[in-house]
């Protein structure tokens, strides 16, 4: 059972979320413009990645917020939730440093 | 090579089964084959077998990064049956159906294929309209199959509880007299053997770390025991094909998630036959060995951990005290988890790739066991010609791009 | 009977109280103390089952979970427990086993012919054959299912409860011997919150009953005080008869809590078990060691016993487990149980220990006491039927590798094995670990945690009662440290004792050819022995996993503790690895087993299996004699059956009531959200396929959400409240969805758009009132509002109040007629439906429910989400092209519209049937051909979603999703069903009634 | 039908009795008010218009609660918040709160009928809701003052402290009220 610090109400059980899917898949501006493949892509297809993801999370039975988080699918630790506004812990150090 | 039967048996009794041989053997990988086939489950070892028996290839191998049949071959609740809705899956898993009737036979190995029936629950008005048109359509597609009522499953399964005062009574279901429940193991076990026995090359611990190409076409692999080259490379890993995908240079419209099931302690039979319910998420069979076995629900979010949440376990075994209030004593033995790698429709990808001479097969989600011998069976002719039999020509991947998605999700569910 | 086997003094059992119980018919005494196997063995009963496969007579191995013989029935009818160890069986009066697995009888079973076909039935085997002919599997199955299987299951519902508890700690300790209980005490001490679980009755674990002492008292004083003292401390939570059977991430534990199954039936009150699920800090894995057997021929007679397990029954049970012992061994712990065995007044005949020298101070004491100690000698065979009768010994050649001399016989009845230990590494594995084989010890150790999470005494490999003590104290100082406490506990002082190394001992040498003799067995349950390794082997399954799965070792019901590190090691000697190379298999939950009642705990039953959502005028709904449909969680009306009417009859009865006069639905679990923000309309234009702008307020509109694949996914009517204010209703079912569905795309795609949503679903009770009278009945209730068609158009919302209640009102229609939705706050509901229900007398206003509700939409062709479509149907298939705004440059789904396949002429698109005779109407779920005489596969052209007969229309109606429908008015299809029946149809437009759109103006 | 009730609880159809043994006691509390605020916390109309209606900004720290002008505010997310009022109170505070905002980004909306407050209270009041609720109700951890929203059974709630502190307040929805009770009926069992 995962151990899920929502950025807003902290650390809560997994229970009180639900998971809304890989993160940072913007909607594309101009659909009509698209050929069928871009909208495939945007639409279908995933990185699903074996190790660190970048998901969506919701806090369903808590704030309601849609948040992301980084979490590896083979330990299923979570380094970093982060809330839809902020960049990803990784990128925000780049630009730091 | 010794063919079994019971005079094999008695003779090899005689000897201490001191002269039995190996059922396959475990040959150093060569550097060139003429296909190879990624993944040792029970998808990839009948891909093998049938490419040899079928096609009349010979020199191909099989690379298994751990031991064969330890993916979702081994993990799975083992139920067949192929009553699907939609014309492209029935006539797929139909396929599929007509081998296991003769794969024990045809293998030489007992794949223990008991057709005890399967039903599927239904536990609401919608419920039963779908069962009802699924039924029909696959009656009108030659399967067998009908509908039947609570009283006729209470006929069947006297411990179920049709009481229609519970939360989500047992209203009806459909009834697949053909389907029913296989040995895991031996599945994998036997079309190795039979692939085996034909020449193929089946090599365990053997990862693979890159798909070599040329030009947009493919020349081999490299893996943690060399390189091999190849120029029909077919892709059948369950779980992880995004992480081959990845390799190959294009995504997949996959997502790979727990899936858990579990088993009680063994007791003497009480369950004769497979009933399924996607409503309130339990499935149930009694193996041979006498365990019941539980498949459960999959996990929302994607993981490669094989294991899931213990709330999917919690909901799954209440759903079965509901339906079987007599199994609260009973106890709860281990639970495990698989890969199981979902599409957006539910309907497995098999077919060619934007790499040529790259072949995937994947996207079976919760219900690939059932598929094994039809799955290999179609994406051997797949591989062996460089372009998809009728039976898999609608389950290309380009089915994303132009729409024509085979919607299983009603039919299947989390089904198995 | 007598208890004849028990010692004289001694032991924690109630000499005082004794105990009346029963075994495979027999009556026999025990004490209170006892579990069921302690009071068996003395009762000098041996024989209490048969194995899985050769039905070979078993008797108890073990005292603890590891046990794979002592397997009963226990109890009868709706409590019987089918599987239960009786080892772990605390003794009750009037307790009532039975063993499993032997018929007819224990004594005499007849499966044990198996025994003598064994060699035909090697591991694998079914696998060989049963294969011809072809037909004949189902029957051979037949019989091997009936050969299946252990004890029975209930036949009857469980009468009892189980209970659930989610709690939170600082230090969850897994086990009480002294290393949990010096963690616990160390970590309690500094105030944290900690909890102790431990599988027993008693904490104390293998030092309970031993006679050591720790800080120069008597371990098991010890023990009392620091139980007393943590049973003092308000932050500690003791949990005995607790077993912790799942370790998951992020340090979440379950433990299974059994609360009365230690009591006579007719005392047990309350909840039977109950499921703690923790989510600790800090973990520490106390859980000990399990000692090995040894793997010889013939190692299976009742009457052989783990030597640990000879001293547990010696010590703790006051049990002599036999009269003459022999103890066979490899280390230096078994050399205890000699002591033990002396004390019990037990005759040692010898020690027998497969080392050329053994010289420990613990070895040369058992010298000392007169026991003859064997050294480089192994026990290589045995004899005895339902009871051991002798050893056979053989010297063990120089290089270890295999026996020489003539056998040594030697009579006994008991045989007391060590080969080793085990640490208990179970959990560790299951958090991450992964268990690390060091040759030294013979031992898979834990290796590094990847949870918050330490081993600790003998689960970390630490087998002296000092170094316990000191791992405890240290593990439990830094566990609470690490949760913030000060803690600085030091440990309990006890002698250290030094031992002799262990001469790992796997297959034991023996005169017999490698897989020929008698069988040695490794899985003392499934009836795994050392040939069917070899032959797993052999025939190429090569993978530890393979080969488990080839032989069942470790399937049994008790996971293969007992054996499974046995069975590698002998793997691992095959193949001419080492054991760290071969591994171990997966650690899985559940530790031991447990009951599935206890896992679902309160989660069952007509209630709480799953919540029940009401609305407001429910128990109106129910005196008046609903019958219900489950709508999701819902229940809503589904029709309301009048003096024994069938549901066709009412719904007839009901669907005319609306049409002639006025009827009135429970419409309040329709999902409602408030939308509001300067933005809202900008939202609904990206959400729905049709325009939102312009509309102007006070008036409503029917809207098609999709997906972005382009399918429908709901559907439903939004009013316009004011300008930057809507009102949105959704589908029953799809209320949530829709809600997650738009507050995603604001929070993560458009959060610059200013709108709130708000669920209301569950503050509106609503009443539809539908029918050419709801105009007088809704004017008569509520007030304040102009109810003329003028004043009140159709799909206009007006405000208004019913005494001194605030309501709605939305001139919204489902059914074609003139209808009314009246929304009042649900305290108000019913108070709102009665009013409503007093003003429709005069009209025989009619309550109806879903069915009815169905039949009326479908005259009128208007769809139901969910029904008529599958998630594969656009609104162009649909029929309702119209929705879609052909103007915006974007909405939600809009792209997909435009894909090959969503453009085809020949989509399934949906139609009327009418039926060739008026009166027979086609099942729901009914495919459509063109041809009923084709041959099988039958090209199919579509299927029937919605069917009803239609009173007020006089024939049967259809919905159908037909390939290419549109384009199709007036062919012809026919749905053949299952009973070999053809209904013909004629395709037609999906209006069926009032073709006009005339009706809701009256 | 002069024997007609204008207003019903959710929980009309359960029988809530005395407690029983070492159970703890449960109560409704019926028809209070319940408003849904949301607006922007840090715009300076907000605040305006909370401080002049409310008497206070509603609480910007996640999971807290607190009460003025006998309204309890709870923290519902960063920018929801829900207003528990006196029964009858809540349509002038709403009309008040409109007034104040109007033209300002924000929502009031009248959840009354949709929500029921459950007091649960005795020295076993954390246990008994602890049979399944995830949260840590240990008084270290969970104080005067705070609120979660979180959920029992599969029910969501909102859960606090009762301000003597002798148990837990629960706002539920409506239509999962009378599960909840039932739950808690059912699992008070264990400690009568």
């Amino acid at each position: 059972m995962l151990l899920i610090k929502c950025p807003w109400c902290g650390e809560r059980d997994e229970s009180e979320f639900s998971y809304a899917g890989e993160a940072h898949i913007a909607r594309p501006l101009e659909t009509e413009k698209l050929s069928d493949e871009a909208w495939a892509d945007y639409l279908f297809m995933r990185k699903n990645p074996k190790g660190a993801h970048r998901e969506q999370w919701l806090h369903a039975a808590g704030c309601r917020r849609y948040f992301n988080a980084e979490r590896d699918t083979v330990s299923y630790r979570i380094s970093a939730t982060y809330k839809i506004d902020e960049k990803p812990p990784r990128d925000q150090s780049r630009n730091q440093s | 090579m010794s063919r079994y039967s019971i005079f094999s048996l008695v003779r090899n009794a005689l000897s201490y089964h001191e002269n039995w041989s190996a059922a396959w053997r475990s040959p150093e990988p060569k550097a060139q084959y003429d296909a190879l086939i990624i993944g040792g489950g029970g998808h990839g070892l009948a891909t093998a077998y049938y490419l040899a028996k079928e096609h009349g290839m010979k020199n191909i191998a099989v690379l298994e990064k751990g031991w064969i049949g330890g993916g979702n071959t081994g993990r799975n609740t083992t139920i067949v049956r192929s009553n699907y809705l939609w014309d492209e899956s029935a006539h797929l898993y139909e396929k599929s159906m007509k081998l296991w009737e003769g794969l024990s036979q045809d293998l030489n190995y007992n794949v223990m294929f008991s057709q005890r029936g399967v039903y599927n629950l239904g536990h609401n008005l919608q419920d039963m309209r779908d069962i009802q048109r699924r039924v029909n359509a696959n009656r009108l597609n030659g399967i067998d199959g009908h509908v039947v009522s609570a009283q006729e499953i209470k006929q069947a399964i006297p411990e179920i509880n049709i009481d229609q005062g519970c939360r989500y009574p047992i209203i009806g279901a459909s009834f697949q007299p053909r389907g029913g429940v296989a040995r895991h193991d031996a599945v994998a076990w036997g079309f190795a053997r039979g692939a085996d026995r034909a020449g193929v090359d089946i090599i365990q611990n053997c990862e693979v770390t890159a798909i070599r190409q040329e030009n947009g076409v493919v020349t081999g692999v490299e893996t943690t025991r060399g390189a091999i080259k190849a120029n029909k490379i077919g892709v059948v890993v369950a779980g992880h094909c995004s992480v081959l995908a990845e390799m190959a240079g294009f995504r997949m419209p996959i997502e790979s998630h727990p899936l858990q099931a579990l088993v009680s302690e063994p007791i003497k039979p009480v369950i004769n036959t497979v009933i399924m319910s996607n409503a309130v998420h339990g499935y149930i069979s009694q193996s041979d060995k006498g365990d019941l076995v539980i498949g459960a629900g999959i996990d929302s979010y994607t993981g490669y951990g094989q294991r899931g949440s213990y709330s999917g376990i919690e909901h799954t075994v209440a759903a079965i005290c509901e339906m079987f209030p007599m199994f609260k004593r009973v106890r709860m033995n281990r639970q495990w988890g698989g890969i199981v790698d979902t599409t957006p429709d539910a309907c497995p990808i098999i077919g060619n790739t934007p790499v040529k001479g790259l072949y995937f097969n994947c996207g079976w989600g919760t219900g690939g066991f059932k598929a094994t011998p039809g799955s290999g069976w179609v994406f051997a002719h797949n591989v062996a010609n460089g372009e998809p039999h009728e039976l898999n020509r609608a389950f290309a991947l380009d089915r994303f791009v132009t729409g024509f998605l085979i919607d299983e999700h009603g039919a299947a569910g989390v089904a198995h | 009977m007598t208890q004849r086997l028990r010692t004289e003094a001694g032991g924690r059992v109630d000499r005082e109280c004794e105990i009346q119980f029963s075994f495979n018919g027999k009556n026999y005494t025990g004490l209170k103390g006892d579990t069921l196997c302690s009071a068996l063995l003395a009762n000098g009963v041996h024989l209490i089952g048969r194995s899985w496969k050769y039905h070979r007579p078993r008797g108890v191995i073990t005292a603890g979970a590891e046990e794979p013989n002592a397997i009963f029935q226990m109890e009868k009818g709706n409590r019987t427990i089918p599987n239960a160890r009786g080892t772990q069986v605390e003794l009750y009066d009037s307790l009532e086993a039975h063993p499993v697995n032997a018929w007819p009888s224990l004594d005499f079973d007849l499966m044990s012919i198996n025994s003598w076909f064994a060699r035909m039935m090697p591991a694998g085997f079914y696998y060989k054959t049963f294969m011809w002919p072809k037909a004949m599997w189902m029957k051979y199955e037949h019989f091997i299912r009936k050969a299946s299987g252990l004890g029975v299951a209930p036949r009857e519902n469980d009468p009892d409860r189980y209970e659930h508890t989610h709690q939170h700690c600082d230090v969850l300790i897994v086990g009480g011997g002294v290393a949990g209980l010096s963690a616990a005490l160390a970590a309690a001490r500094s105030g944290a919150r900690v909890i102790l679980a431990d599988e027993q009755s008693e904490f104390g674990g293998l030092t309970l009953a031993s006679p050591t002492r720790i800080d120069d008292i008597d371990a098991s004083q010890w023990i009392e005080q620091a139980v007393a003292q943590l049973a003092a401390m308000d932050e500690v939570t003791l949990l005995p008869r607790s077993t912790v059977f799942g370790y998951h991430d992020y340090n979440f534990l379950t433990i299974n809590q059994r609360l009365t199954d230690h009591l006579p039936l007719s005392e047990r009150n309350g909840g039977r078990e109950k499921v703690w699920q923790v989510r600790a800090h800090q973990v520490v894995l106390a859980t000990g060691a399990a000692e090995r057997p040894l793997v010889f021929a013939n190692n299976d007679r009742p009457g052989t016993l783990l030597a640990s397990a000879v001293s547990t029954y010696a010590n703790r049970y006051a049990v002599k487990p036999g009269k003459r012992a022999v103890i066979f061994t490899n280390n230096d712990s078994a050399y205890q149980t000699a002591l033990d065995l002396k004390a019990a007044q037990v005759e040692v005949v010898a020690v027998v220990d497969a080392r050329s020298d053994s010289s420990s101070e613990l070895a040369n004491t058992v010298r000392s006491a007169g026991i003859q100690v064997i050294n480089g000698s192994v026990v290589v065979d045995t004899s005895g039927g339902k009871h051991l009768r002798s050893v056979q010994v053989m010297r063990l050649s120089a290089d270890g590798k295999s026996v020489s001399s003539n056998p040594k016989s030697f009579n006994c009845d008991l045989l007391a094995l060590s080969g080793g230990w085990s640490p208990v590494v179970h959990l560790h594995a299951q958090s991450g670990g992964r268990p690390v084989w060091d040759d030294e010890t013979a031992m898979f150790c834990p290796g590094s945690p990847t949870q918050a999470q330490i081993s600790v005494g003998g689960a970390n490999g630490e087998l002296g009662l000092a170094g316990c003590l000191v791992e405890g104290t240290t593990a439990g100082n830094d566990a609470a440290r690490a949760c913030g406490f000060d803690a600085d506990s030091k440990p309990a002082s006890a002698d250290a004792v030094t031992s002799d190394a262990i001469l790992p001992l796997w297959n034991v040498p023996s005169p017999y050819t490698r897989g020929r003799g008698p069988k040695a067995f490794i899985d003392l349950q499934n009836d795994v022995s050392v040939a069917d390794i070899l032959l797993a082997v052999r025939e190429g399954y090569q993978s530890v996993e393979h080969v488990k799965r080839y032989t069942a070792m470790g399937f049994g019901t008790d996971q293969g503790k007992l054996g499974n590190i046995n069975g590698m090691a002998i793997l691992a000697e095959a193949q001419g690895q080492t054991i760290a190379e071969t591994g171990t298999t997966t650690y899985r939950p559940n530790y031991t087993p447990i009951s599935f009642g206890a896992i679902a705990g309160q989660h069952l039953g007509d209630q709480l299996f799953d919540p029940v959502r009401k609305t407001a005028m429910h128990v109106w709904h129910q005196e008046n004699g609903a019958e219900f449909e489950n709508v999701g969680q819902w229940k809503r009306p589904w029709y309301y059956p009048k003096n024994g009417e069938s549901l066709d009859d009412a719904v007839n009865r009901e669907c005319l009531a609306v049409r002639d006069s006025v009827g009135i639905l429970d419409a309040s679990t329709l999902g409602k959200i408030e939308i509001k923000g300067a933005d809202s309309a900008r939202f609904l234009e990206m959400i729905y396929t049709n325009n939102w702008m312009k509309l102007e307020p006070g008036k409503g509109r029917y809207g098609f959400m999709l997906g972005e694949d382009g399918m429908v996914m709901d559907d439903g009517v939004t009013i316009r409240l004011g300008e930057h204010h809507f009102f949105m209703h959704t589908t029953t079912g799809g209320a949530a969805g829709v809600l997650s569905w738009m507050d995603r795309w604001l929070q993560t795609e458009w959060p610059e758009m200013e709108v709130y949503l708000t669920s209301v679903t569950d503050h509106w009770a609503t009443a539809a009132v539908v029918g050419p009278k709801s105009r007088d009945v809704v004017s008569a209730v509520c007030e304040g509002i102009d109810f003329s068609a003028a004043g009140f158009p159709f799909m206009a919302s007006r405000n208004g109040t019913i005494g001194d209640i605030e309501c709605r009102v939305n001139r919204i229609s489902f059914s074609g007629e003139l209808a009314y939705e009246v929304n009042v706050p649900a305290n108000h509901g019913r108070y709102m439906w009665e009013k409503l229900m007093q003003a429709g007398k005069p009209f025989n206003i009619t309550p109806y429910g879903t069915e009815t509700m169905h039949v009326l939409r479908a005259e009128k062709g208007y769809v139901i989400v969910g029904q008529d479509t599958d998630g594969s149907v656009t609104v162009e298939d649909l029929g309702l092209g119209w929705a879609i705004s052909k103007t915006k440059a974007d909405f939600l789904g809009k792209r997909s519209l435009r894909r090959l396949d969503t453009v085809r002429k020949d989509r399934k698109q949906l139609v009327g049937l009418l039926t060739e005779d008026p009166h027979s109407v086609i099942p729901e779920g009914a495919q459509l051909v063109n041809d009923p005489r084709a041959p099988v596969p039958m090209p199919m052209q579509g299927h029937v979603s919605s069917s009803y007969f239609s009173a007020c229309c006089g024939h049967s109606i259809a919905l159908a999703l037909v390939k290419g429908g549109h384009h199709r008015m007036g062919e012809t299809v026919y749905a053949p069903l299952a009973n070999g029946r053809v209904i013909k149809a004629t395709i037609t437009e999906p209006v069926f009634y009032d073709k006009e759109g005339s009706k809701p103006d009256v | 039908m002069s024997d007609l009730f204008e207003r019903e609880s959710p929980l009309v159809e359960i029988k809530l009795g005395e407690a029983k043994g070492n159970a703890p006691a449960i109560e409704e509390k019926p028809f209070l008010g319940y408003l849904n605020l949301r607006g922007k916390s840090g715009h300076t109309g907000f605040q305006a218009a909370t401080l002049k209606v409310l008497g206070v900004e509603p609480p910007t720290e996640a999971n807290t609660v607190i009460e003025s002008n006998d309204i309890r505010i709870y923290w519902l997310g960063p920018d929801e918040w829900l207003l528990v009022t006196a029964a009858g109170q809540q349509q002038a505070i709403k009309a008040e709160l409109m007034s104040a905002l109007d033209g300002v980004f924000s929502s009031v909306v009248d959840n009354s009928s949709g929500l029921a407050m459950i007091h649960v209270s005795g020295a076993n009041a954390a246990a008994l809701i602890a049979t399944d609720c995830p949260l840590d109700l240990h008084p270290r951890e969970f104080k005067p003052g705070q609120c979660a929203q979180t959920r029992l059974a599969k029910a969501g709630m909102t859960i606090s402290l009762l301000p003597d502190e002798t148990g837990f307040e629960i706002i539920i929805r409506r239509s999962f009220a009378d599960y909840l009770l039932l739950w808690l009926q059912d699992a008070a069992i264990a400690f009568e």
